[in-house]
Order: C-alpha cells, then structure tokens, then sequence
C-alpha cells in the first residue's frame, strides 16, 4: 500500500472539514452579528453568522473581548501568587483550576501530597464537577427558552454546594484552595457531615431534574441530532471532557492518569452514540451521577492526617529549573499547566491548555447547516466559560 | 406517546410551584437587607490590619516588611516604610508603615497577604457592603481605615484569631524568656564582672 | 338580588345613560362599553403580569416580586411608570413613521376583538351574526402590525423575527379557524351569542360545554395549541426568541412603545382566552346548574384568568420549538387532526343521540392522535435513548 | 347624483388609479397590486349594484364579489409565486427587464 | 351618503394613490392595505357585513402579508435608483386617464338608466350568515365547488412554482 492510500484508508471522514453546505448563489446571504452583547453567547463571545434564510452558512467564532493577559501576568508574579488568578480562568470550577495548578507545581518541584489533602482535592473537584454539569445543563435549556425555569432548580443545588466551598474555603467561587503539596486549611468533621448531607440530597435532585427534562418532547425535538460532532473530528480538533464522550470516545484523564487518587474509586463513563446536543446534555447528567458515586466513596473512606506536605514552603518557593506539564479531568475537558521554571520564583512560561477554547474551535463544523436557532444551543453544549476561552 | 414528557414536566413544575409555599428546601431565597445569611467563620472579603491595645497606630503588629505587597497578585498593597524604628509588641525596635494603602477595588480577596505575613498583622474581614459614591478615592484605604482591632479579629473569625493568639503568646513568652534570660545573663555577667573586683575588693 | 347582581353591568350602563337626552343614548351606551373594555383589560394585563412573574417565580422557587406595595400588588404600576418614563428611541436608520405606527396599531386591533366577545349575560358589545368572521378578520391583522414593527426598525434580527412570527401567526390561523369551524358545524351559528346560549343548558346539573365532547375536547386542544402560536407565547415564541433573537420584532423599542407591545400581547392573550372560552367552555355558563346563582361576567372571567394561569404553567416549563419544528408540528400535525376533527364533528352531528357516536367519536380520534404522534416522533427518530458505559 | 353613482364613480376612479398603477410601475409586485386593486374596484361596484338593485335579498352581487375575492386571493398567491420563481432565475422583479422568454 | 362615506372615500382613495405612488415597495404594500380596509369599510356601510369582513380577513390577513412576504423575499424594499417607474409611465398614464375618462362618462351619463328609487337607499336587506351559507349549499353549488378547485389548483400552482428546486440546483 502506498503511503497516499494509507492516508485515505485512514483519513476518518471529517478529516479535512468538507464544506457541510454549499453557498448555491441564489439565496440572499444575511450576515449578522451574534455578541458581544447577546443573550445566550455566555459572555463577550461573538459570531460572525452567514445565514441563507434561518439557515448556517458561515460562522466565525471572535474571541478575546475577555482577554486578561493571564498567562503573561503570570511570568511576573510568585508561583503562590498565581494560583488566585487560576480561579479566574473558569469562574465557575475554580478548584478544578486550582488542582491542575497545583498538580503542575507539585510534579515540577517534586512534592508529595498527603492523603486526606488528596481525598479533599477528589471530593471538591467532584462537587465542582457536580455544580458545573447541572449548571451547564440548566444554561442550555435557558437557551432554549424555558425561561430559565431548571436553571433556577440547578442554581438551587448550586447553592448548597458552593455555601460548602465557603465554609471551608472562605469564598464561594473564587476558593484559592489548594496548595502546592496539600490544600490550605484542614476540614472539620463538622464540613464533612454538612458535605454528606449535600451528596445524599444531590441524587433525588438528579432524578427531580431528569423528570423535568429527559423526556420532554420539546427538548427532545430540539436537541436529538443537532450540532453532530463526529468523533474523528472531535479527536483531530483535540475535543476533550463531556463533548468528547457524549462523541462516543472513551477518553477520561481521570481513567487514563490516573492522577490523584482516583483509582480508588469506583465509577464508570458514560458514553455517547448519537453524537449530538442531547447526548452531549446527557453524558453531563450521567457523569453528574457517577460523580455522586465518587463523592459517597470518597466521604466514606476519607483519612485522617495532615493536608500539607511538611517540606513544602510558603515563602520564598523557588523549584529547581525544569519543566513540567500537569492536567485533570475538569468538568469541561483537559485541563492542563504547562511550566517552564529557571529555579527563579516566578515560572519562566506558563501556560494554560483551557478545554473551552479548544472545544470552541469545533463550532463552525457542529453549526454548519444548522438553524440559526441551534447555534446558540450548539454553544450552549459547548459549555464554554469566556474567562477560559479568552484568559 | 407525544405529549407525557411534556405533561412530566408540567408536573414537575407545579410541584415545585406549591412546594415553594411549603419547603424551606425549595425557597431558599435570602431577603437580604432584612435576612442575612449566617455568618460562615471562614469568609473571607478584604483585608484589614490588625493592632493590639487601644491606640490603633501605636499597636500596629505591622512591621513593613512588604513581603505582602511583593506576593499580592493584583499587586493592590502600597507601602512606605517608616524611617525611624519604634518598638513592638515584644518590645524590639522594629520598622512601622509610614504608609499603608489597600486599594480595594484592586484587591481580588485572595488571601495571599495572610499566608505570607509572618507577623499575624495583616488578616481578613468579612465586611462587604463597601459601596461609595466616590469611584476612586473611596475604596483607597490608607493605614487607619485598614487599623482593626483585634477585638474585632476576635470577633469576625474566633478560632483562628484564638489560635493567632496562642501563637503570639508562646512567641512573647519565649522571646519574654530569652530576654529575662538575656537580662539574667546580663546581670549575673554584670554580677560577675561586677563580683571579682568586689570579691578582689573583699 | 341574584339576577341584579348578574345584569349589574347592563343595568349601570342604562342608569348612566339614562340621565342623556333619548337621542344620544345608544351612542352613550357604546362609547361607555368602550371605555369600559378600555380601561378592564389593561387592568386584567396588569394583574396577569403580576401573577405570571409571581407564578414563574414560584414555580422557580423564587419569591417573585415582593418589594412594591404589600405583597408586590403594586409592581405593574412601578412597572408602567418605568416604562413611561423611559427614553423613546428609534434607531436612526429606522423607517419612523412606520415603526411609530405599528405598536399602535396593534394595540388598536388588539382591542377591536372584544367587540364580539360575549362577556356575560346580555354583555356583548355588538351582536353580530358573523362575529366569529369579525373577530378572525380583526385577529389576521395583527400580523401586518408585526410585520411592521419588524421590518421599519432595520435591524436584522428584528426581520428575522418579524418574518418568524408572520410566518407562524399565518400557518397557526389554519387550524385556529379550522377548530372552531367545528363548533359552528354544531351549533349552526357564527354568532358567539348563539354559541354560548347553546352550551348554556344542563343535564343532571352539568353544563353542555362543547369541551366535554370528543370533537370539542379534540377541538380546544388544538385550538389552545394555535392560540398559543398565535399570540407568540411560549413554547412557541420563537417570534420573540430570547436567547437567540433576543427580542425579535420589537428589539428596537423602548419604553412607551414597547409597553404598547407588551399590552397588546397580553391584552391578545386575554381576547383569544375569551374566545377559546366562548367556543368551548360554555362563555359565561356556569360550570354547575347548582351554581347559576354566581354573576354570569364573573364566570367569564373566571375562566380567561385561568386559561392565562395555563400559559404562565407552560412558560416556566417548556423550552421552544425550531422554526422548521413550528411549521411541520402546524401543518403535518396540527393541520390534520383538526381536519380529522371536522370530519369527526360531521360523523357527531349525525349519529344522533346515543351512546355510539361517543365511543366511535373518541376511538377516531385518539387512534389519529396515537399514530400520528408515533409517526411523528419516529420520522424525527426521536425518543429517550439509553446510554453505554466504559469502565 | 345618486349614492349608487357615487360608489360606481368611487370604483372607477379606483379602477383608473390601479391601471395606472400597474401600466407605469417597474416592479412586478407592484403591477399586481395594481391588478389587486382593478379586482376591488369591480368588487365595489358588485356590492354597490347588489346594494341598490331591486332583489338584494338574492344575494346574487354579494356571492358574486365573494367569489370574486377568493379568485383574487389564489391569483394573488400564484402571481406572486410567479414573481419569487422569475427573482429567482433572472435575479430581478422590474418587469422592464424581464424580456427574455427564456430563464 | 354622508360624512362617514366621504372618509371612507378619502381614505381608500388615498391608500390606493399611495399605494400607485410611493417610492419604496414596502410603503406601497402598506398602503394598499390601507385601501383595501376602506374598501371593507365601504362594503360595510353598504350591509354587506359577510363580504366586508371576508374582504379584511382575505386581503388585509393574507394577500397583504403575502405581497408584503414576496417584496422581502425579492429584496424589492430596496429603492432602485434609476427611477421608480417605468419608461412608458405617461403612455400608462395616458391609458389610465382616458379609461376613467369613459367610465366617468359612462357611469355619469347613465345615471337615469340605474336602479334604485330616486337614488335614495332601500331598507337594509337582513342577509344573515345562514342564508348566505344556504345559498351558497343550493344556489352556487357548482360555482362554490368551482372556486374550492380553483383554489386548490393555485395553491399546488403556488407551491409548485415557487417551491426550490433542490436536486436541480447542484
């Protein structure tokens, strides 16, 4: 076989991006633009959409109306000092933010993280993983016009979760938790119950919210086979996270890393077949209940013992030079920091590998075709956070 | 059969619908000027500068030493060390701020001043209804609006200002040791310096 | 007593008019009916404005408004100071005059239709033979009104939207006539009058309404769903389109303007409530022989409060449909069965009395709603889907 | 001058404006709303004539100009088909411009 | 054939010069609606309740949203620039007022000939909906059915001439 038909034999479809649609010159293209300021793009996000009637033609996703110059701020300040600004990467998930940080310092500097601070990292990220998909969930329903309705209902659990985040951590969103070896303060026995509590209420939620939605025939009309992402492309896009399971790729870091202590747990991964908006809004629900498991496990067994790791320094943290790149499974995709340390205290480069924006790249291709009122349900399946995306 | 999903979710709605009269679970809403949220121990909004004692300049635990103002990220700290020295709490002549300004609207409530203070002078406040007519100057806090006592520490965060405290107080205690043992060195030196030509004398 | 209380109305009219000299009192009467109709149901448009974001509000598990006046009773007053004393803007490119006229004429429209509305015993305005045709006449109008909004603003999406909603509001009218083709099919009349004198007679104490027959059930249902699509409401208000129009037809208006928008949607929904109510809930009969003592107006508008009730039911639950989904659902779905319903109010109309056509009336049509509703989900290969797990 | 003669000179002045209209407009949507408008104007004298004649409880105008409504609604919807269909191939509704008998 | 039939008169006249004149294509669409609801409104100060409101639910429902619908989807609400009328518009014009011209004659000149008595109005006739629907049962059977044809003929004509040829076009 030649090398030209081995590439076409293994050319999966959607390789190279064949225009989905054909501009056929006799309908009236109607450009308009979508954001920055528009309902349902989840922040200062813009789309430059050709329409042929209600239908997708064109899209050009514009990002960067949110840029914050993250990643250079971070040349210039402590390794310490930047874990507070990696809360405002994705607002919503910031101790997932925290952990991939840390994780990456920790592997940079070679620190240990004692047991129960890795219990705590798996129950927090887990409750994040939590509030996020039922959020991200009730943001695309929102989108379809439900008048925000299970929004309120995800909004109500949310809060739960977060009154937990600030009873341990002292802020709702921002919580600048975890350290580099550890986490900042130990939890009381006290925040353990209330955490239980939290859990044992969350399945019933699940279950009130999947009655609310799954079956509805609306929601079911709207979503079953929009915005098809082929697993191929999703995989040559570097698609990541819940997008790309509900695409039928088993593909969780949580499974392949095995960082932290996650493989001692029970849990599965859900997966997609259809490829679509549903399947994208079940797996986060899936996921959302397998994360629940996660969490029963980790309350049970969870040690007791120090949450810092005693060699690890406050002041003056300077890690030998080197490399290093760490990642997690956040609720929206890979989460990764890659590192570059010349021994100094600030990180020589740092950068941040945000899901949102590599899944955002695949837009155009999930639109195309599509009703111009699928679009921002498409975005909304997304699950973007526009401090990630633009950072 | 077209139309349950729907009639679900119709019910799903009005049981939430009559719910909310009769569950706290479900309305959780807060009425907030009148209701307010139990205060949560762990809150953290902004920070203030903690001094002992009654007088709020002389009783700064602050010494300038600007390890904050380096580590704060949104590098929202300003401070001017004093050229004079003046003793502190256990008594060693230190550096005071001449200056001291937190500008708030700068201030992400991150805490990182808090863990890298090694003088327990600078902690956080849990007061948040910080709204001002004035954009600028207004949420620009010198030294003494930032001056809380630690009373109010106490106040705001008991358990870790308790534990703040024991600190302190094992830290005079021993530096009071070292001193009184300094001092009972100095004396019994002076003692002895003293003592053989009175000894000699005798 | 009971009988004064129900003409109350009727016989306050003829004691203000009855103070003008001979000649002017039949104008006099009209005019007073006018104003009447003026000032009640802007009245009832506040009320149901309140209800609706107390309702949503509830069924959110919020509290809904509460702050203005005990209770929030006075937030549509707060509401329309607001909205009168905002600025009135019309975009500079704008077709002025045009974008002038439209709410106004809605509104002016809008009105027209309680012309025929039989409100209460002895209470209609003008008894007109054809005032069912009246009353479709003046409703088809109001589509040119939102043709215009949208169109004179030049703004993309409020084409887009106004070109949803023409669309929609002209495919929705079909089975809007077609469904209440039925009941002059049985009653022999288009007059509203007649209508309701012939639902206004009981057996054992239970009224005549046509709902409680198979083609009436069959016909209000379908009526509801065209009513709904014809007054833009959710879940079909894509004409409108939050999330991705953000506020089609009339994103362009503000304050006064949009408040006549506002007006005339609810004050829409209320009429087309009246209707709905007059074709099929027996207008202002009595639920119960035994309660024919309650004022007949009360009754009336008993039942159009409720039927908005419904609407705010469905506004906090469904999402919206697509456009394409709009169209199919009116006319592979709506369309027919109303269709079948006609065919099956002829087969009612003469069966004869009896217990048969019941059961031969009701078999037709469920079965005709079971297939179609299979065909339907089944072409769209729509359905619950189950889901498979990596581990 | 009788009110009859009103309504039939009402009509015929409508009848001239909407000639007019369809002989001198470019825009083949306009020309139908010029034929649109010739269609009411014989609409109107139906009615008038229905009106004062001497048997109007025949009906014979009114069903006349009934049906004469629903033959102008299925012209109107075919006719303007025609123009969407004609946009389409030659991209044009000036009816200047649509000389060629082929698309 | 007072006050009430002059406005109408005025209104429908102007509508319908509007509708001939105006620039741009939308106003002239508008416009026409505004002539066609005086022409309802004429049809109902002369008894003629059913035809009326069959006039506003047919034209001001459909044919206007239906002229108002091709105009946008011809981008006809453009103004063209090279003037608004066509090249023979005085020909036209000539045509249109020599027509009036006879009709007035005609109709002027005939006026003894017309019926009614003296020119003043007869009672109004009471045409109820069920006699018009019984005439139409019995009477116009065959042209109702007729009609019911014609229509379905043009909306599949309709539909057929403007429907997209989708396998043609690639």
């Amino acid at each position: 076989m030649t090398e030209s038909e081995l590439m076409d034999a293994t050319k999966p479809e959607g390789w190279n991006r064949p225009p989905a649609v054909k501009l056929d010159g006799e309908g009236e293209v109607l450009e308009i633009s979508m954001g920055p300021h528009h309902p349902s793009t989840h922040g200062v996000f813009r789309m430059d959409l050709k329409l042929d009637g209600e239908r997708v033609i064109g899209l050009k996703p514009e990002f960067g109306y949110l840029h914050r110059n993250h990643e250079k701020i971070a040349e210039g300040i402590s390794y310490l000092a930047c874990m507070p600004y990696t809360d405002r990467l994705d607002y919503i998930c910031s101790l997932t933010n925290n952990w991939a940080y840390a994780l990456a310092v920790e592997k940079l500097a070679g620190l240990a993280v004692p047991e129960r601070a890795e219990y705590l990292r798996v129950i927090l990220g887990e409750l994040t993983r939590v509030q996020n998909h039922l959020g991200a969930i009730g943001f695309l329903i929102q989108d379809m016009g439900a008048s925000g309705t299970p929004l309120m209902y995800a909004f109500r659990e949310r809060e739960k979760i977060l009154d937990r985040f600030e009873e341990l951590t002292g802020s709702r969103m921002m919580c600048n938790y975890m350290r580099f070896g550890g986490c900042r303060v130990d939890a009381t026995p006290a925040w353990l119950d209330g955490v239980r509590n939290v859990v044992a209420g969350l399945p019933a939620f699940v279950d009130e919210f999947e009655a609310l939605l799954r079956t509805n025939e609306i929601l079911m009309a709207r979503t079953q086979g929009t915005g098809i992402l082929r697993p191929e492309l999703a995989i040559n896009a570097g698609v990541t996270g819940p997008m790309l399971r509900a695409s039928g790729v088993n593909y969780d870091i949580r499974k392949v890393d095995h960082y932290g202590i996650y493989d001692r747990f029970k849990f599965r991964v859900p997966l997609g077949d259809h490829w679509d908006v549903y399947d994208r809004f079940m797996v986060r629900l899936l996921e959302a209940r397998e994360s629940i498991k996660i969490l029963e496990q980790a309350l049970k067994d969870i040690p007791g013992g120090p949450v810092m790791d005693p060699k690890a320094k406050i002041r003056g943290f300077r890690p030998k030079a080197g490399e290093a790149y760490g990642r997690i499974e956040a609720p929206k995709g890979e989460l990764g920091f890659y590192l570059i340390s010349d021994g100094g205290p600030n990180p020589y480069r740092y950068r941040v590998r945000p899901p949102s924006l590599i899944n955002l790249t695949v837009l155009e291709d999930m639109a195309l075709g599509q009703n111009v009122a699928d679009v921002v349900l498409i975005l909304g399946s997304v699950d973007i956070v526009l401090g990630e995306v633009d950072r | 059969m077209l139309g349950e999903g729907i009639l679900k979710g119709l019910a799903e709605t009005a049981r939430n619908f009559v719910g909310s009269y009769f569950s706290a679970e479900r309305l959780t809403t807060v009425q907030y000027p009148e209701q307010r949220i139990a205060p949560i121990e762990a809150t953290r909004d902004f920070p203030f500068l903690v001094y002992d004692g009654a007088d709020w300049e002389a009783g700064l635990r602050c010494v300038a030493c600007q390890i904050c103002e380096k580590e704060c990220p949104p590098k929202c700290i300003y401070i001017e060390k004093s050229t004079g020295k003046k003793p502190d709490a256990l008594g060693k002549p230190q550096f005071y701020p001449a200056r001291f300004d937190i500008d708030i609207s700068v201030c992400m409530s991150c805490q990182i001043c808090v863990e890298v203070c090694p003088f327990e002078a600078i902690k956080m406040d849990t007061e948040f209804e910080l709204s001002t007519t004035d954009r600028f100057g207004g949420l620009l806090y010198d030294r003494k609006e930032l001056a809380k006592s630690n009373e109010h520490y106490h106040k705001i965060h008991p358990t870790e200002a308790a534990a703040v405290d024991a600190h302190l107080a094992g830290e005079k205690a021993k530096a009071d040791a070292k001193t009184k043992a300094a001092a009972a060195a100095a004396t019994a030196k002076a003692a002895a310096s003293a003592a053989p030509p009175a000894g000699g004398g005798a | 007593m009971f009988a004064n209380l129900d003409q109350i109305f009727v016989l306050l009219k003829q004691w203000a008019v009855g103070w003008l000299p001979a000649s002017w009192q039949a104008a006099a009467g009209v005019l007073l009916c006018v104003v009447a109709i003026i000032c009640v149901f802007p009245g009832l448009f506040a009320i149901t404005v309140l209800l609706e974001r107390k309702g949503l509000g509830r069924m959110q598990n919020r509290y809904g408004p509460n702050r203005v006046g005990i209770f929030g009773i006075l937030q549509p007053v707060a509401d329309g100071i607001k909205s009168l004393t905002k600025e009135d803007l019309v975009p500079l490119s704008a077709d002025a005059v045009v974008h002038f006229i439209a709410p106004v004429f809605l509104v002016v429209v809008v009105f027209m239709g309680y012309a025929v509305l039989p409100m209460g015993r002895n209470m209609t305005l003008v008894h007109l033979d054809a005032a069912l045709l009246f009353y479709f006449a003046i409703g088809a109008s109001t589509e040119l009104s939102v043709f215009m909004a949208g169109w004179s603003s030049r703004n993309k999406y409020s084409l887009l939207g106004a070109m949803r909603a023409v669309a929609q509001m002209i495919s929705y009218e079909v089975p809007l006539l077609m469904s209440s083709v039925a009941v002059v099919m049985i009653t022999g009349s288009l007059s509203l009058d007649k209508i309701v004198a012939a639902q206004n007679q009981y057996t054992w104490g239970l009224p005549h309404w046509y709902i409680f027959t198979p083609w009436g059930f069959a016909g209000f249902a379908m009526f509801a769903i065209a009513a709904t699509a014809e007054t833009n409401r959710s879940p079909f208000d894509l004409p409108e389109g939050e999330s991705e129009l953000v506020a089609g037809y009339f994103t362009e208006y503000s304050g006064f303007k949009f408040a006549e928008f506002f007006l005339g949607e609810y004050v829409g929904m209320l009429s087309i409530s009246g209707l709905g109510t007059t074709l099929f809930l027996g207008g202002w009969s009595s639920p119960l022989a035994v309660l024919g003592w309650v004022p007949s107006w009360f009754w009336f508008f008993a039942k159009i409060m409720l039927s908005m009730c419904v609407y705010i039911w469905m506004r906090g639950t469904l999402p919206r449909l697509r456009q394409d989904q709009l169209m199919n659902f009116a006319w592979k779905f709506v369309l027919p069965l109303t269709l079948l319903n006609l065919f099956v109010t002829a087969l009612w109309r003469f069966m004869g009395d009896g217990w048969e056509r019941w059961l031969v009336c009701s078999a037709i049509l469920v079965l005709a709603y079971v297939v179609m509703g299979r065909t339907g989900m089944h072409r769209d290969h729509l359905g619950a889907r189950r889901y498979r797990y990596a581990d | 001058m009788t009110p009859l003669t009103a309504y039939l000179l009402v009509a015929a002045l409508l009848f001239a404006i909407g000639l007019a209209g369809a002989l001198t407009r470019r825009n083949a949507i306009l020309v139908l709303i010029g034929i649109e408008m010739m269609l009411n104007a014989a609409n109107l004298n139906l009615i008038a004539f229905w009106r004062y004649g001497p048997h109007p409880e025949a009906l014979t105008g009114m069903m006349f100009a009934i049906f004469s409504i629903a033959v102008a609604a299925a012209e109107a919807a075919v006719g303007l088909g025609l123009v969407i269909s004609i946009h389409r191939h030659a991209h044009t509704t000036d009816v200047d411009l649509m000389n060629r008998m082929k698309g | 054939m007072g006050f009430v039939f002059y406005v109408i008169v005025a209104l429908t006249l102007a509508g319908a010069l509007a509708a001939v004149l105006l620039k741009n294509t939308v106003h002239c669409a508008l416009a026409l609606t505004v002539a066609f609801a005086g022409l309802a409104l004429q049809f109902l100060e002369l008894d003629a309740q059913f035809a009326g409101f069959a006039q506003i639910l047919v034209y001001v429902g459909a044919v206007a949203i239906l002229v108002v619908f091709a105009i946008l989807l011809t981008r006809g609400s453009e103004t063209p620039k090279d003037g608004v009328f066509s090249r023979t518009w005085l020909a036209g014009l000539a045509i249109a007022a020599a027509v009036f011209a006879v009709l007035g004659w005609a109709v002027l000149g005939s006026a003894q000939a017309l019926p009614g008595p003296g020119g003043a109005r007869t009672a109004p006739p009471t045409v109820t909906v069920l006699q018009i629907g019984n005439a139409l049962m019995s009477r116009y059977v065959l042209p109702l059915e007729i009609v019911a044809l014609l229509l379905t003929a043009a909306l599949i004509g309709a539909v057929m001439v403007a429907m997209h040829e989708k396998a043609g076009t690639q």
